[in-house]
């Protein structure tokens, strides 16, 4: 409706073919990128007959902001910030992402309390990004309630966050090596305190949305898609499991101490959009009992140990740089980006919040990456949205939409 | 394993296509194997459909440039994962800078689509037979390759900088 | 000319009026606020104390808005749309009873401003003239979403009249009349038809939900579908006709509801308690408005609850859940009557 | 109202009714005759069948006998069956031939 | 129009204070102001990270609605204020230019976050740096995301602009000027 | 006053229903045929006929219309592309209907005037009249007339079912 | 596909009982959470008035650090504004001068030092990079603004005043705080 310069400009070399013969009764309509439903941005002209949705073009890339270029002229410390802003939902998983491809690549191993730390921090992430997800789903249904309780959580996970590093949303949390600062108190106790309030939170947004009849007739069979046709479009994380296969990078191949948690992978069976609601919020509660028993651990554990012991990487402690020589000079090195990292091409995959986030880095020995490519599970299977909706009706494709949970910064790269 | 690995599919692939595996290596956790360009959609099909092998998930595909590396400047990267043995191969194809014709995957996977249009987008590749080979993420009317290392990461419309002290 | 009578109408009608208009200005603020508590928030407290005056701004900055008329739209059209909408909306007030008669100096007035002896089908009508409003805004804006909102909202109207036309057929079947009048007066004191109508009376809550375009059913203007449905293209002024319409739709269903099954302006125990006529007219009023007000609590409190359907679901709901039930209801009803009367 | 209305048809005589049903119903046939849009030419039949049931109205209450306003509803009626039933085939024909001009489905076959 | 209308008959001299702005036109540009500054609705252009913030902001913690403004008009006919979030790049920025045009007056311009305002770390070349290349904007509010309490300072700074707003501004040729420099045309 | 309205009405649902078939627009149309039909029904009322006034209004104008103007919208049909029949053809049916309407007033003219063969009732525009008049005298045709509505549902059900096969 | 992980668990049940079906029994439910919820405690913050809790690590708008003697701590070195992934820090050295002890701590200083905080985001990286102590970010919000140019904060918003010392050590670590009680050290002296 809005860019009506725009859809002329664009359904002039529209590639729809003919379909079913004549093709002059269908409607084009333009959503996005601006439309309410594209949670980011992004545009989808779809042609309708009636209310039936025939075909769909998606256009993306209304955010490209050239991550992969940026991170070619940056010291691997700076691309930290950078994939904050990916899966913004998300973020920590995709800051840990990044300091675990630079560890594997380094050699560095990082001790066991770390890696729970790191786990915690992960499993809130996930907690938050399927918290907007799904509660989008019910806002997009037209039941926004359900939104704000749930909200009121991921404002938990956020205080959490603050304490662990000091923002909010694009944590930047984490260096190579480990995590700046151990968990203090308070975020220890918020943690307890989220643990404790969320459970009931989460039930209450599920029944009020679960097994509403209303809920449930506009999400069955809406948008399936079957395992063998997700496995083609490269469909990964809780998008791919709704089609009932349980591929999960965190049991695959595990990391950061994923092997020594007891979580079940939830699967659905026919790939739609209800299926993808359920398996994220069973994916809740088995995020939360991998907090909790990583809690239990941590607790075990010797205090103040929070990262490597690698000073070649991780930034000295600040007083030794005040005083020592030796750490001033490690110091400047790091932060100039002097850090040695061998040469060779590495890939390691994290279980973000729509799936494998890999990271693909190639390093020639210098400050900066040679190349790093970033496995964005967003962009990978948003293409085969046009496939889901073709079919269904418009209200469908919206609902499609936020279940598929397509970020666009992670999208658009 | 992966030792193993690396030469249970070095061992298939080079009875089936000999001269065409131009080399082999691990590279951390994966074997990597250098082919040559003109067998790489039969390489990949016969990962595919192998009995034994059955990669048939592409994890992801990427063109990087080596700018140095004189008659193989460009170079696809293809990532493939058989999932129920957790198997994982990295396929590298070499080309010079004056042939950027590729085949496509697109008849092997559908998830090729956007990443061959991405490539072709960063760094002009061109895959023969890709059925909607445009520009994906960057503006349709621009005309260069932006992720080519040759071009400037700014477009230098930036006003509030100041890097003659520190500049990059 | 300007008999008491006569005088007592106009009074009566600009009164009505002025009311439907301020609660549908305080429903705005009352759906905000109701929203907001529900969720945990505040809601509007800026303007004003509590954010009372919330209403009275919005009203004038919506005035203060230019005004935007699309090139390629209908003019005439466009404009049109809103007035009818908001006309539509204002008519049916006029045969509500509002409350039983007063008597002021030795002559009883009548609380309702005429007594059609078709009453019921005067609302029917009205109703059913209401989506012209937003059929012909949707196709004057000229632009495909609110097309859609348009034809959405038509065909919802068609389908879930013929529900509550039959949901209404059940209950004049059992009250015997057509007047609105006679029908609150049959329900004097606890009579109230919801309890020989139960069924009817869901059958026409939910038609009413459809009619006036809330959630569960305002897929004519579903944000995260349409955007804004029928009334994208509109600003200031006549989108604010639109949004009040709405609201008056809500008050006036939340009136006919009051009045068909809730015993209207009567109240129980009215004749016992030894009051005048002119208390029990007065604290009948009270008690409609105090329905009135419940029922529109109840239209928000839905709104903020449960999901919306999907346009297909709708029209299944519609034609093969209510219509068939409205149906068994006046077969029931049928065979409760001819049984009693033997 | 009542005795108001009662004087009413002294007012204006049948005759006018008729007149005016009569003019009416000419704009109808008018209408067919001179559009091709198929719509348009059966909002036209409605116009007609609309000057019936005003003389008709007009009749009963001229003759002070109900019959008239009962042939008004079981008009009324078919119209309805008919408006289903003939907006139906439009519908149906249009997404055959992408046209409601009425030259084009002379052809009889499409 | 004024001058077909002209009055053939002499009137008073109008005292200078009642000519433009003076004491009436002021206490009604104030009575609008308060009006319109407790009921901006916002069209929330979000495209990335501020606009999962600016969910938060509508959250209960923060509750936007306080303010008048938890109805978004997610139509640019009906919004008072764009509320631009996220980075906008290149290819985007024409519909935002669009989307600003097809607002009605008086509409105002927040540029949310580090990335709309200036464009943030992504000095690339497929980003536009800051939005206020395109359009005029009000208001910045510095951020990446910003915090909810940082916006509602932004949200209190529009107010503050709305409430002392002639009403003349808009009409105003300096205004028309103002806008054409961003070639924006004005009818 | 009465007289007036009879006048006025009768003027608004002619001119209405010369806009009618002369708008080029089908929705203008529409909207024409609708004013005509309330004229019709301000007529009704006039002639004491509430419950038909009504009913007319729920039937034609809430029902009937709705659904035309569905059908245009839902055809896209507001451009204007119908081409116009030639003007020798216009004038013909010009002619014809002129002449249809000047043998109605002719055959107007020779009849003898109409004088109200009963008294008159002001009651038989009421509910409880037609009902005792329709389940009476007219039980049969109401049961049928039933039966063509159930049988136009059915048929419009299948004629715009996409593929019934 | 057979399992890839035996710890499948099929979530998802879809069949909907007879209760499930009527709508109405949701409806209610859920109609009950949100009465419930009308009653409870509100959330809301109502922001100008109160204020949430910030985290003491927040990382909000900038501070250029004193020492106790009112010195400023910068001494230009840049390691900032190498640091600074968006490249917002810029800064113009210059050799402290005799008489100026008092003002600056080393004998180089930042005669100009600035952060564009429309370009700023609060990574926190230049915190980490300062090997002086000297920059911090703190608990405190940038305020929005007007005008572009607002936002170039120079040393005149970025350096503690001697009156409003901004306390920073709740986000220092333990052992610097301990490490600072000794003042023998050069970097405390």
């Amino acid at each position: 409706m809005i860019e009506e310069k725009q859809i002329k400009k664009t359904t002039e070399s529209l590639p729809f073919g003919e379909v079913g013969g004549a093709s002059k009764d269908y409607t084009t309509l333009n959503l996005g990128p601006t439309h309410p439903a594209t949670h980011g941005i992004f545009q989808n002209i779809v042609k309708m007959d009636g209310e039936i949705i025939v075909d769909a073009v998606p256009t993306i890339g209304y955010i490209h902001r050239a991550f992969e270029k940026i991170a070619e002229r940056r010291p691997y410390y700076q691309i930290t910030p950078l994939t904050d802003r990916m899966n913004y939902c998300s973020s920590p998983i995709n800051n840990m992402g990044w300091h675990m491809t630079v560890e594997k690549l380094a050699g560095i191993e990082i001790p066991k309390r770390v890696q729970y730390m790191r786990v915690v921090i992960m499993e809130l992430a996930r907690i938050a990004d399927h918290i907007v997800c799904n509660s989008v789903i019910g806002v997009d249904t037209g039941a926004l309630s359900g939104f704000l309780y749930v909200f009121q959580q991921r404002e938990h996970i956020y205080e959490i966050y603050e304490e662990i590093c000091g923002a909010r949303l694009t944590t930047n949390v984490g260096r190579i090596g480990g995590l700046e600062r151990d968990f203090s108190p308070k975020c220890i106790d918020k943690i307890e305190y989220f643990l404790k309030t969320f459970p009931a939170v989460l039930k209450e947004f599920e029944s009020l949305l679960m097994r509403n009849r209303i809920f449930m007739d506009r999400t069955i069979s809406v948008g399936a898609i079957t395992a063998e046709r997700a496995l083609n479009y490269g469909f990964t994380g809780p998008n791919l499991r709704a089609t009932g296969v349980d591929y999960d990078v965190r049991v695959m191949n595990p990391y950061s101490g994923y092997q020594d948690f007891d979580f079940v992978v939830p699967v659905g069976t026919s790939g739609d959009t209800y299926d993808r609601f359920m398996v994220r919020e069973q994916e809740m509660w088995e995020s939360l009992s991998i907090i909790r028993q990583a809690m239990d651990k941590i607790k075990q554990m010797p205090e103040k140990v929070f990262h490597a012991d690698v000073p070649e990487f991780y930034l000295p402690p600040k007083e030794e740089v005040y005083n020592n020589m030796e750490a001033l000079i490690y110091h400047f090195k790091i932060v100039m980006g002097e850090v040695e990292v061998p040469k060779g091409e590495v890939y390691h995959s994290v279980e973000g919040g729509n799936g494998e986030l890999g990271f693909y880095l190639v390093s020639d020995g210098g400050r900066t990456p040679y190349r790093l490519h970033f496995r964005r599970p967003c962009f990978i299977y948003y293409q085969a949205y046009t496939e889901m909706i073709k079919g269904a009706m418009l209200s469908d494709a919206i609902l499609t939409l936020s279940s598929l949970n397509v970020i666009a910064g992670e999208l658009d790269a | 394993m992966e030792d193993t690995l690396l030469h249970i599919i070095h061992d298939k692939l080079k009875s089936k296509f000999g001269e065409d595996i131009i080399s082999a290596e691990q590279a951390y956790d994966f074997p990597v194997y250098t082919v040559s360009k003109k067998k790489i959609i039969e390489i990949i099909s016969f990962l595919y459909n192998e009995e034994e092998l059955g990669f048939r998930f592409l994890t992801t595909m990427c063109g990087i440039q080596f700018p140095e590396n004189k008659g193989g400047e460009f170079c696809i990267m293809y990532q493939l994962h058989n999932m129920p043995k957790n198997w994982r191969i990295r396929l590298k194809v070499f080309t010079p800078s004056n042939d950027m014709e590729y085949p496509t995957l697109t008849g092997i996977f559908s998830t090729a689509n956007w990443m061959e249009r991405e490539a072709f987008d960063f760094y002009g590749f061109i895959f023969k037979g890709h059925p909607n080979l445009i520009r994906i993420l960057n503006v349709e009317d621009m005309n260069y390759f932006p992720m080519r290392k040759e071009y400037p990461l700014e477009d230098g419309t930036r006003e509030d900088k100041n890097d003659s002290m520190f500049g990059r | 000319m300007f008999t008491p009578e006569l005088i007592f109408k106009i009074v009566l009608i600009v009164s009505i009026f002025a009311v439907t208009l301020v609660i549908a200005m305080y429903s705005t603020y009352g759906e905000r606020k109701i929203a907001a508590f529900m969720q945990d928030r505040l809601g509007p407290n800026r303007a004003g104390i509590f954010g009372i005056l919330q209403p009275l701004a919005d009203g004038v900055k919506m005035f203060m808005k230019e005004e935007l008329i699309p090139d390629i739209s209908n003019k005439v059209l466009f404009i049109l749309g809103p007035c009818l909408a908001m006309t539509t909306a204002l008519m049916t007030s006029a045969i509500i009873p509002w409350g039983s008669t007063i008597n002021i100096g030795g002559t009883d007035f009548s609380l309702q401003i005429t007594d059609l002896n078709i009453g019921v089908l005067y609302v029917f009508a009205v109703t059913s003239i209401g989506v012209y409003g937003i059929m012909i805004g949707g196709w004057a804006s000229n632009n495909k979403y609110s097309l859609l909102g348009a034809l959405r909202a038509s065909s919802q109207m068609i389908s879930y009249e013929i529900a509550m036309g039959l949901a209404i057929i059940a209950l004049i079947m059992s009250t015997g009349t057509l007047s609105l009048k006679e029908i609150s007066a049959a329900q004097a004191g606890f009579h109230w038809n919801i309890f020989v109508q139960p069924l009817g009376f869901l059958i026409f809550i939910i038609c009413s939900f459809a009619e006036t375009n809330r959630a569960p059913f305002d897929l004519p203007e579903c944000e995260t579908e349409l955007i804004g449905g029928y009334h994208t293209e509109y600003s200031s002024m006549k989108l604010g006709f639109y949004l009040f319409a709405e609201y008056i739709n809500m008050f006036i269903a939340s009136a006919v509801i009051s009045t068909l099954y809730f015993g209207g302006y009567n109240f129980p125990f009215m004749n016992d308690m030894g009051l005048s006529s002119n208390a029990i007219a007065i604290l009948g009023v009270v008690f409609l408005f105090a329905k009135i007000f419940f029922f529109i609590f109840f239209f928000m409190w839905i709104r903020w609850t449960i999901p919306r359907f999907r346009y297909d679901q709708l029209m299944r709901l519609g034609w093969t859940v209510l219509i068939p039930l409205a149906i068994f209801n006046i077969l029931l009803t049928g065979a409760i009557i001819f049984a009693t009367n033997n | 109202m009542e005795n108001i209305s009662a004087q009413l048809t002294q007012v204006a005589p049948l005759e006018h009714y008729i007149l005016l049903s009569a003019v009416l119903f000419s704009l109808g046939v008018l209408g067919v005759l001179l559009r091709r849009n198929v719509i348009i030419m059966f909002m036209s039949i409605e116009l007609m069948l609309n000057a019936c049931n005003l003389l008709l109205a007009a009749f009963s209450a001229f003759h002070s006998s109900a019959a008239g306003q009962i042939f008004v509803f079981f008009i009324m009626i078919v119209a309805a069956a008919e408006v289903a039933v003939g907006l139906a085939i439009i519908v149906m024909i249009y997404r055959n031939i992408h046209s409601i001009d009425i030259n084009e489905l002379s052809k009889l076959k499409w | 129009m004024s001058e077909i209308i002209k009055p053939n008959f002499n009137i008073a001299q109008v005292p200078p204070g009642h000519d433009g702005p003076g004491f009436f036109a002021t206490s009604m540009d104030k009575a609008v102001g308060l009006a319109r500054k407790n009921s901006i609705w916002p069209l929330p252009f979000a495209t990335s990270c501020c606009g999962i913030e600016f969910m938060a902001m509508m959250g209960s913690h923060y509750d936007f609605a306080r303010f008048g403004s938890e109805r978004l008009s997610f139509s640019p006919r009906q919004a008072d204020l764009l509320m631009v979030m996220g980075t906008i790049a290149k290819k985007m920025a024409p519909i935002v230019k669009q989307v600003y045009e097809q607002m009605a007056e008086p509409r105002w311009v927040l540029s949310m976050g580090a990335c709309a305002s200036s464009g943030g770390i992504f000095d690339t070349y497929s980003v536009l740096q800051g939005i206020d290349r395109i359009i005029p904007v009000d208001v910045y509010v510095p951020g990446c995301p910003p915090r909810p309490e940082q916006v509602i300072d932004g949200i209190l700074k529009i107010q503050d602009l709305v409430g002392n707003e002639s009403l003349r501004r808009r009409n105003s040729p300096e205004y028309k000027e103002m806008l054409a420099t961003y070639g924006i045309k004005v009818d | 006053m009465t007289q007036f309205l009879f006048y006025f009405l009768s003027f608004v649902a002619v001119a209405a229903g010369l806009m009618v078939i002369t708008a080029k627009n089908p929705v203008h149309s529409v909207l024409y045929l609708i004013i005509a039909f309330f004229a019709i029904a301000g007529h009704y009322i006039l002639l004491n006929a509430q419950f038909l006034a009504i009913v007319h209004i729920i039937v034609y104008a809430g029902a009937i219309m709705v659904l035309f103007l569905s059908v245009i919208m839902l055809l896209n049909l507001n451009k204007d592309n119908e081409p116009a029949k030639s003007n020798v053809l216009k004038l013909a049916a010009a002619v014809a209907a002129g002449l249809l309407l000047v043998t109605f007033t002719g055959t107007l003219k020779g009849t003898e005037s109409i004088i109200a063969s009963q008294p008159y009732d002001d009651q038989i525009g009421y509910v409880k009249a037609l009902g005792k008049v329709l389940f009476n005298d007219f039980l049969l045709p109401f049961e049928v007339s039933a039966l063509l509505l159930l049988s136009a549902i059915i048929g419009a059900v299948v004629l715009v079912k996409h593929d019934l096969k | 596909m057979q399992s890839l992980t035996n710890r499948k668990k099929v979530v998802g049940k879809k069949e909907m009982t007879w209760v499930e079906k009527l709508y109405l029994p949701a409806i209610f439910g859920g109609m009950r959470i949100t009465l419930k919820h009308m009653f409870s405690k509100k959330t809301t913050i109502s922001y100008p008035e109160q204020t949430r809790e910030f985290s003491q690590i927040y990382r909000g708008m900038h501070v250029l650090k004193r020492d106790e003697k009112g010195a400023e701590r910068c001494t230009a070195c840049g390691l900032c504004a190498v640091a600074c992934p968006a490249e917002a820090i810029t800064m113009v050295a210059a050799e402290r001068k005799k008489g100026e002890e008092n003002l600056y701590r080393e004998e180089k200083y930042a005669a100009v030092y600035e952060i564009n905080m429309l370009r700023c985001i609060f990574c926190g990286d230049c915190e980490d990079a300062c090997p002086k102590e000297s920059i911090f970010l703190t608990d405190r919000i940038v305020p929005s603004d007007l005008e572009r140019s607002e936002f170039i904060y120079g040393k005149d918003k970025l350096v503690e005043t001697l009156e409003n010392p901004i306390d920073i050590s709740k986000r220092q670590t333990p052992e610097v705080l301990e490490f600072k009680k000794n003042k023998k050290l050069t970097h405390n002296r």
